[in-house]
């Protein structure tokens, strides 16, 4: 089939987009490339003249930094913990959505109401949420309120936890940044499931109906088996989202990337990148560079794991 | 997998090529300066009269661009052909991101508001026009209507601004001046002049004081904060200022002295009282101090120390029929040392930024000097802002005077805020600017908090301050 | 072979019985998936109540340490002050401008990027197609300064076409509408190619029908993306003139003697999801579709 | 198990929205499966068998009526309690497992005293892999099968857990000619061998005929007829079973009854004593002509095809409601394919008249 004609004439197809990505993606990739290696390269040194030499430097400021392992952990911990609970979640919520009639358009409208938000607002709201007013890290204290989660868990009699401010745990912060960031990521991938639902023939279900298949089996066996290509896309792409989260941790602490008295404690890869982007353009494409073969490795890993248990 | 694979091979041929390409080309494009050397204006330099457009990025809302749109109309009365483009680009951060990237393909605006430290990260680039030259130039420029001005400032122009305001500009550690003054605010005390009355308190002029009081009034209120702190990083560095301990110097390779003896004790005293409840501030509270001070039901705070410029949310709500719940009182910030105040002073100044074309730089300063040295700008832009005048002059200015004299707990609780701002004029202090000084103050401020807050879990205190003081600057020179 | 052993098996049963167990097991299986899903909604909706109840909260009462759940005083005039402190006229067009020119062409490269991929044959096709899903793994952060140098060395600053270009190529949309191309028989195309039917006959004739609803969601995401942009076209297009919503709703002065008005900030996005939120109400179907049909597979 | 259908009907509410209404998909079937019987439901697409199917299995609920699985009322029941075998048009397959994990699926749904071990499913599964000729394929999945050995596995899994009665969803209309021919023949063998009641739906008439005990003709949710195929063949109630069965179809003419006498076209070609005169229409089955110099009916004669054994004729006449007039001669006649014309005898066994107007049968 492959003949010269059809050769050029892709070509001819793909000519405008690679042209478009050639400009501005390739080119941008490439001077991340020469940054990375410009040893404490710094464009607006560059601009005042100053001369840089090349080697791996940035690489080694990155790495010995003391903050990028708690960047680094602070990633993988949030990646390990909410692509899991959002795709369970979302999974059980497609399916639910997927077995009722009443009301199912205006329920599944809801759940997609994240995704046309705006996430600094909702950032705001779930600060707002799980804030406690008061010197809650003093000896003497002083609570004005615990705020709506506090006093929602207070019905079920359980002490106020201090969430995300100044003396908070940081099992408490991790806590909340997996609800934050597993109800923001519900949309996309309820949505993405509940299409592969609907387009599962429904014959399955009335086999297994006929076969007196217990609910939990259908799910775990049929359900969960005939999505497996759409899980694998959710579970890969939740991934690669996963190692670039950042506005999501600003969203509830801040740009300062902590609760009060610990800054930095929640700074993430991309973070550490913003954070090097203003002044320290070097050390910014390194650690790119760094997060980039995590990504790569972690999505090989997720590739050949789902070649394996995805079917057919 | 396979397929990636290749691809990754395939880029990577690509940029290896392009690399060596790349630095070839960077390393001949090298050119002769000095890194990071400050633009001087030719000498001589004025402005010929030509058109010319430029372009000033603020953080002005509504009414201030209102009045700033006022002032441009008078300004080119004088000098019609020199057009002014301003935007507000978001915050000062949002500011100094916009132009740090646009500097890197000379986009830059002509004029904007300023930091020191934006200037710091600028002069990086070596992009900042010094003004020395022209404060000092003696040539002249000739108007609309004809007549002269000077182009530099006259000797009453220069002894005009307020001491501290107008030194900021040189504090970039080689002595030549940057950046000029817009408008200020500085930090200071607020109090609940009703609850202080009746309960025969006197306001605290130092920190020992305070202490006392703080202790008092708990016994008073138990369920009270009796002091917000709006800013642990302002607390720390003024507190350096009081106790004429290191905090940064501009010199190059040693910027970072704040960990000393000194520092290290105030701030374990400062946590102490919070662990005492004496104290909190509007991160480790959890919501804005003022909306503590304010507050008529539950916790209160008593005392406030914050932005003079944010004096009408230091207010409470008026009630139905006008007045206010209890009357608020603003003083100085409490001093280590009563007889030699220092308070911090804050706010924009503007600077100029470097251009092909001289006309545009030489324009750009009779605007800056222009809105920094007219009486009648300031006092109108100090009373629609909240911030305050640079200039000593705005005070005898009527309208501005009158102003001041209406200064009240209440409804003119902006005008009390400006009074007390100008009765402690002297005070003034800034600190030396360069690149990274925005991360100390960062650290410093997040150091306090820090201790502040661990402080109560810490078994050894002294040693995990220590340890603290070590980790900020070593954070402080892996950033800068 | 098995009458005995399944009349055993079905027989012992008491049936009546095992009707009415199933009925009620009915019941509170629906009810249990409707709390279900009714709490998940309650927890998925509250932000947005906050969102709302917000933007009609005043400043003071706003920041009240403890947030009040309805605000004492229904501040309807937020709305208009968001309105107001920004150009909403020029806005609006600008944006639909920019959303419906970028959505057109980007839905074109798109096409017949994906058309190459799915069903012509060349050389290193699998080693671009790979490097292009590669591309997808960078932190874009990182294009913004390079991409900002390079439209400035071409002269866009400020036009609308900086604002519409260098984003036309999504991967992720190729990616997609290649999937979706792929399921659509070979047999067609081998048909008609044997009727003598030129390729972009066939791809406008066939191919595109088929995988409207694809396109649709395309078209969908694009527009949310130029509504929602704000970094770009903030560096880059900031003038009034080429102003887009979101960059002029939070540029717009939202700060109050130091303090941001978050009550009329929160207006100013309630503004903004609106119309976002009624092209899903709207087109929810196509959206569905589009995902389903495109069949995504690992 | 003897399958009992009571006076079922199932009413959909119309698709059509705007429209309103509902649609009668089932009208008051009546009907009773004698146990261990092959019963074919046949008719053309929408005629309501697929839903009696389903309303069988359990899988939709009759509007009204009742079903009995013997002397039980399973009306209530839900599809998994009434141990039912049903094999899909297409199978339903679950794509993801091998053969054997299909056909061991229904048994490890097993409860309680029900409940197998490992080796019994194993075993279990081997024997209806056998049974239906699939042993040698276990271990592959269902894409590596083609159309013919899917639907052995789709019979094995519906057979593997011993329903009580086993249904059929168009068991052949996705298989080819050849492999129809030999399926068919399949489930009539597995049927008998294993005695279960079984019911299978088609619009296929040959296939209907060749292997069921009985068949029940529906239309437009109405049973038209329920017999053994020669008795439904032989002995249509109406013109629309007649029409329906039977390869080639039956001829279809215009007639009028006169006098004790059947008229086509103005010819009397048949004594029908006892029928008043009427219009009429007059089904003739392709092998109720012959070949007569002095036949009444006289057509024009178009082609002659030898098929071995028979031949074949193709006419045309005025009266014939059909395009052509096919009719199958014995080959020892002798017929001069180059005449003009031809000339029949009918056979009365194989001529039926029905109403012109309600197009019910009269019988003579």
């Amino acid at each position: 089939m492959v003949d010269s004609k059809q050769q050029w004439k892709a070509w001819i197809y793909l000519a405008p987009a690679i042209v478009l990505l050639l400009i501005f993606t390739v080119w941008p990739i490439i001077n991340t490339l020469v940054m990375a290696f410009t040893e404490d390269y710094s464009s607006l040194s560059a601009l005042g003249g100053k001369e840089f030499t090349y080697g791996i430097k940035n690489f080694q400021k990155v790495i010995e930094y003391k903050g990028f392992i708690n960047c680094l952990k602070n990633t993988l911990l949030l990646c390990v913990l909410t692509v899991p609970i959002s795709t369970i979640l979302a999974l059980v919520i497609a399916v639910c959505l997927n077995s009722i009639k009443f009301l199912q358009r205006f329920l599944q409208t809801i759940f997609f109401l994240p995704y046309v938000t705006n996430s600094i607002a909702i950032g705001m709201v779930f600060a707002a949420m799980f804030n406690i007013v008061g010197n809650t890290a003093a000896d003497v204290q002083v609570v004005e309120t615990v705020g709506i989660i506090n006093n929602a868990l207070g019905l079920f009699g359980i002490e106020p936890i201090n969430w995300i401010n100044a003396g908070s745990t940081y099992a408490a912060n991790i806590a909340v940044m997996t609800v934050y960031i597993v109800w923001n990521a519900l949309p996309f991938k309820i949505l993405i499931l509940l299409g592969g639902l609907q387009s599962v023939n429904k014959q399955y279900y009335d086999a297994a109906k006929i076969d007196s298949t217990p609910r939990i089996r259908v799910f775990t066996k049929i359900t969960v088996p005939l999505l497996s290509p759409m899980l694998a896309y959710v579970v890969i792409t939740g991934f690669i989202g996963g190692f670039k989260e950042y506005s999501s941790i600003v969203g509830i602490f801040g740009d300062k990337m902590g609760p009060a008295g610990d800054y930095g404690r929640l700074n993430t890869m991309v973070g550490y990148i913003y954070d090097s982007i203003k002044n320290h353009q070097g050390r910014a494409s390194a650690a790119a560079l760094i997060l980039f073969g995590i990504i790569f490795i972690v999505t090989m890993i997720n590739l050949s794991v789902s070649k394996k248990k995805t079917h057919y | 997998m396979k397929k990636i694979l290749t691809a990754v091979c395939l880029i990577l041929v690509i940029v290896l090529n392009c690399f060596a390409l790349a630095s070839c080309g960077d390393s001949n494009s090298t050119e002769t300066k000095d890194s990071g050397s400050a633009f001087v204006p030719d000498e001589g330099l004025t402005y010929d009269g030509s058109e010319v457009e430029i372009t000033f990025y603020h953080t002005m809302g509504a009414n201030l661009r209102t009045v700033l749109d006022k002032y441009v109309a008078k300004f080119n009365e004088m000098y019609p052909n020199i057009k002014i483009v301003h935007s507000q680009e978001g915050g000062y951060d949002d500011v100094r991101d916009k132009i740090s990237t646009e500097l890197t393909v000379g986009n830059q605006p002509n004029i904007a508001y300023c930091y020191p430290d934006h200037v710091a990260l600028y002069n990086l680039a070596g992009s900042v026009v010094t003004l020395d030259s022209f404060i000092n130039s003696k040539a002249e420029v000739t108007k609309a209507d004809g007549s002269k001005e000077v182009l530099g400032f006259t000797e009453a122009q220069i002894a005009d601004f307020i001491d501290a305001y107008y030194n900021e500009g040189k504090e970039f550690g080689d002595g030549k001046m940057y950046t000029l003054p817009l408008s200020k605010s500085t930090e200071v005390l607020y109090y609940n002049k009703t609850f202080f009355d009746a309960n025969n308190l006197s306001v605290p002029t130092t920190w020992d004081e305070l202490e006392t009081l703080c202790a008092q009034i708990l016994t008073i209120d138990p369920n009270c904060i009796p002091l917000g702190y709006d800013s642990e990083a302002n607390w720390f560095i003024t507190m350096a200022e009081q106790l004429k301990s290191d905090y940064t110097s501009a010199e190059a390779g040693n910027h970072f002295l704040f960990d000393n003896e000194t520092n290290r004790n105030f701030v374990k005293r400062f946590s102490e009282w919070h662990q005492k409840g004496y104290v909190t501030t509007q991160e480790i509270y959890g919501a804005y101090t003022s909306g503590l001070f304010v507050a008529q039901t539950g916790t209160k705070s008593y005392m406030s120390i914050g932005s003079s410029a944010g004096a009408t949310h230091q207010r409470p709500a008026a009630t139905d029929d006008g007045s206010y719940p209890f009357e608020v009182g603003i003083a100085t910030i409490p001093q280590a040392d009563a007889s030699n105040k220092k308070v911090i002073s804050q706010g924009p100044s503007l600077c100029i930024f470097n251009n092909a074309s001289q006309q545009e730089v030489v324009a750009s300063w009779l605007f800056v000097k222009y809105l920094t040295s007219c009486v009648e700008f300031q006092a109108e832009f100090g009373m629609v802002s909240g911030y305050v005048p640079v200039l000593e002059s705005v005070a005898q200015n009527p309208v501005y005077a009158e102003f001041i004299n209406t200064a009240n707990g209440g409804d003119n609780i902006a005008a009390l805020s400006a009074k007390v701002c100008l009765e402690q004029k002297d005070a003034y202090y800034t600190s030396p600017a360069f690149n990274g000084s925005s991360e100390a103050r960062d650290q410093v401020g997040a150091l306090l908090q820090f201790c502040m807050v661990e402080y109560k879990n810490a078994s050894d205190k002294d040693a995990m301050i220590k340890k603290a003081f070590e980790d900020a600057v070593a954070e402080c020179e892996y950033m800068s | 072979m098995a009458e005995k052993k399944t009349s055993k098996v079905m027989q012992e049963r008491d049936m009546q019985k095992v009707s009415s167990v199933q009925k009620i097991e009915k019941i509170i299986v629906q009810t249990a998936l409707y709390l279900f899903l009714g709490i998940i909604a309650i927890i998925v909706l509250f932000p947005f109540y906050w969102m709302l109840i917000s933007s009609v909260k005043s400043l003071t009462e706003y920041n009240l340490p403890v947030p009040t759940l309805f605000p004492k005083q229904m501040i309807f005039r937020n709305y208009i002050d968001a309105f107001s402190t920004a150009n909403l006229g020029t806005l609006f067009t600008n944006t639909v401008y920019v959303g419906v020119v970028s959505t057109l062409l980007s839905l074109v490269i798109t096409v017949l990027s994906a058309f190459a991929f799915a069903r012509l044959e060349f050389k290193g096709k699998n080693a671009l197609f790979g490097a292009l899903l590669a591309t997808m793994m960078i932190p874009g952060e990182l294009f913004t300064i390079t991409n900002y140098s390079t439209v400035n060395d071409f002269g866009w600053m400020n036009t609308y076409t900086v604002l519409i270009v260098p984003f036309l190529v999504s991967v992720f949309y190729i990616y997609l509408l290649k999937q979706n191309f792929m399921q659509i028989p070979n047999e067609l195309y081998l048909a008609a190619k044997v009727d003598g039917t030129s390729d972009l006959k066939y791809l406008w004739k066939v191919m595109i029908p088929l995988s409207l609803p694809t396109l649709i969601s395309i078209t969908i995401l694009k527009m949310m993306g130029a509504w929602n942009s704000y970094v770009w076209p903030n560096l880059v297009a900031n003038d009034d003139a080429h102003l887009l919503i979101t960059n002029g709703l939070r540029g717009a002065d939202f700060t109050v003697d130091d303090m941001v008005n978050y009550p009329v900030q929160m207006a100013a996005v309630a503004i903004v999801s609106f119309p976002l939120f009624l092209v899903f109400v709207f087109l929810r179907k196509y959206i569905m579709k589009g995902v389903s049909r495109s069949g995504i597979k690992g | 198990m003897k399958v009992e259908l009571r006076n079922l009907t199932k009413i959909f509410p119309s698709r059509n929205k705007k429209v309103g209404g509902e649609v009668i998909a089932v009208n008051d079937f009546t009907f009773t499966i004698p146990d261990g019987t092959l019963v074919g439901l046949l008719g053309p697409s929408g005629c309501g068998k697929s839903t009696t199917l389903y309303m069988i299995s359990g899988l939709q609920k009759p509007s009204s009526g009742q079903i009995f699985f013997g002397e039980e009322d399973v009306t209530e029941l839900s599809p998994e309690n009434r141990g039912v075998g049903l094999v899909f048009q297409n199978y339903a397959l679950y794509p993801h497992m091998t053969v054997k994990q299909n056909i061991m699926f229904p048994l490890q749904n097993l409860k309680g005293a029900d409940k197998l071990t490992k080796d019994q499913m194993l075993e279990r599964a081997l024997e209806a892999a056998k049974l239906v000729q699939i042993d040698d394929l276990m271990d592959r999945k269902p894409s590596e099968l083609s159309g013919g050995q899917q639907q052995r596995v789709a019979i094995a899994r519906a057979l593997v857990k011993m329903p009580r009665v086993l249904l059929l969803d168009e068991p052949l209309s996705n298989l080819d000619a050849r492999l129809r021919l030999q399926t068919r023949e399949e489930i009539r063998r597995i049927q008998k061998e294993t005695g279960i009641t079984t019911v299978f739906v088609t619009h296929d008439q040959e296939e209907a005929m060749s292997i069921s005990d009985m068949i029940v003709v529906m239309k437009t949710g109405i049973v038209q007829q329920v017999g053994k195929p020669q008795d439904i063949y032989d002995d249509p109630t109406n013109l629309f079973v007649a029409k329906f069965l039977g390869t080639p179809p039956i001829n279809v003419f215009k007639g009028n009854v006169a006098g004790g006498k059947l008229y086509i076209g103005g010819a009397a070609v048949l004594d029908v004593p006892g029928v008043s005169d009427r219009d009429v229409t007059v089904g003739i089955r392709p092998e109720g002509f012959n070949l007569d110099e002095n036949g009444a009916l006289v057509c024009e004669l178009s082609n002659v095809e030898v098929m071995g054994r028979d031949i074949s004729i193709v006419s045309k006449n005025e009266a014939s409601l059909n395009p052509v007039i096919r009719s199958i001669i014995n080959s020892d006649s002798k017929i001069d394919a180059t005449a003009k014309t031809v000339k029949y005898s009918l056979k009365p066994h194989k001529v039926f008249i029905f109403d012109a107007k309600t197009e019910e049968r009269i019988h003579f």
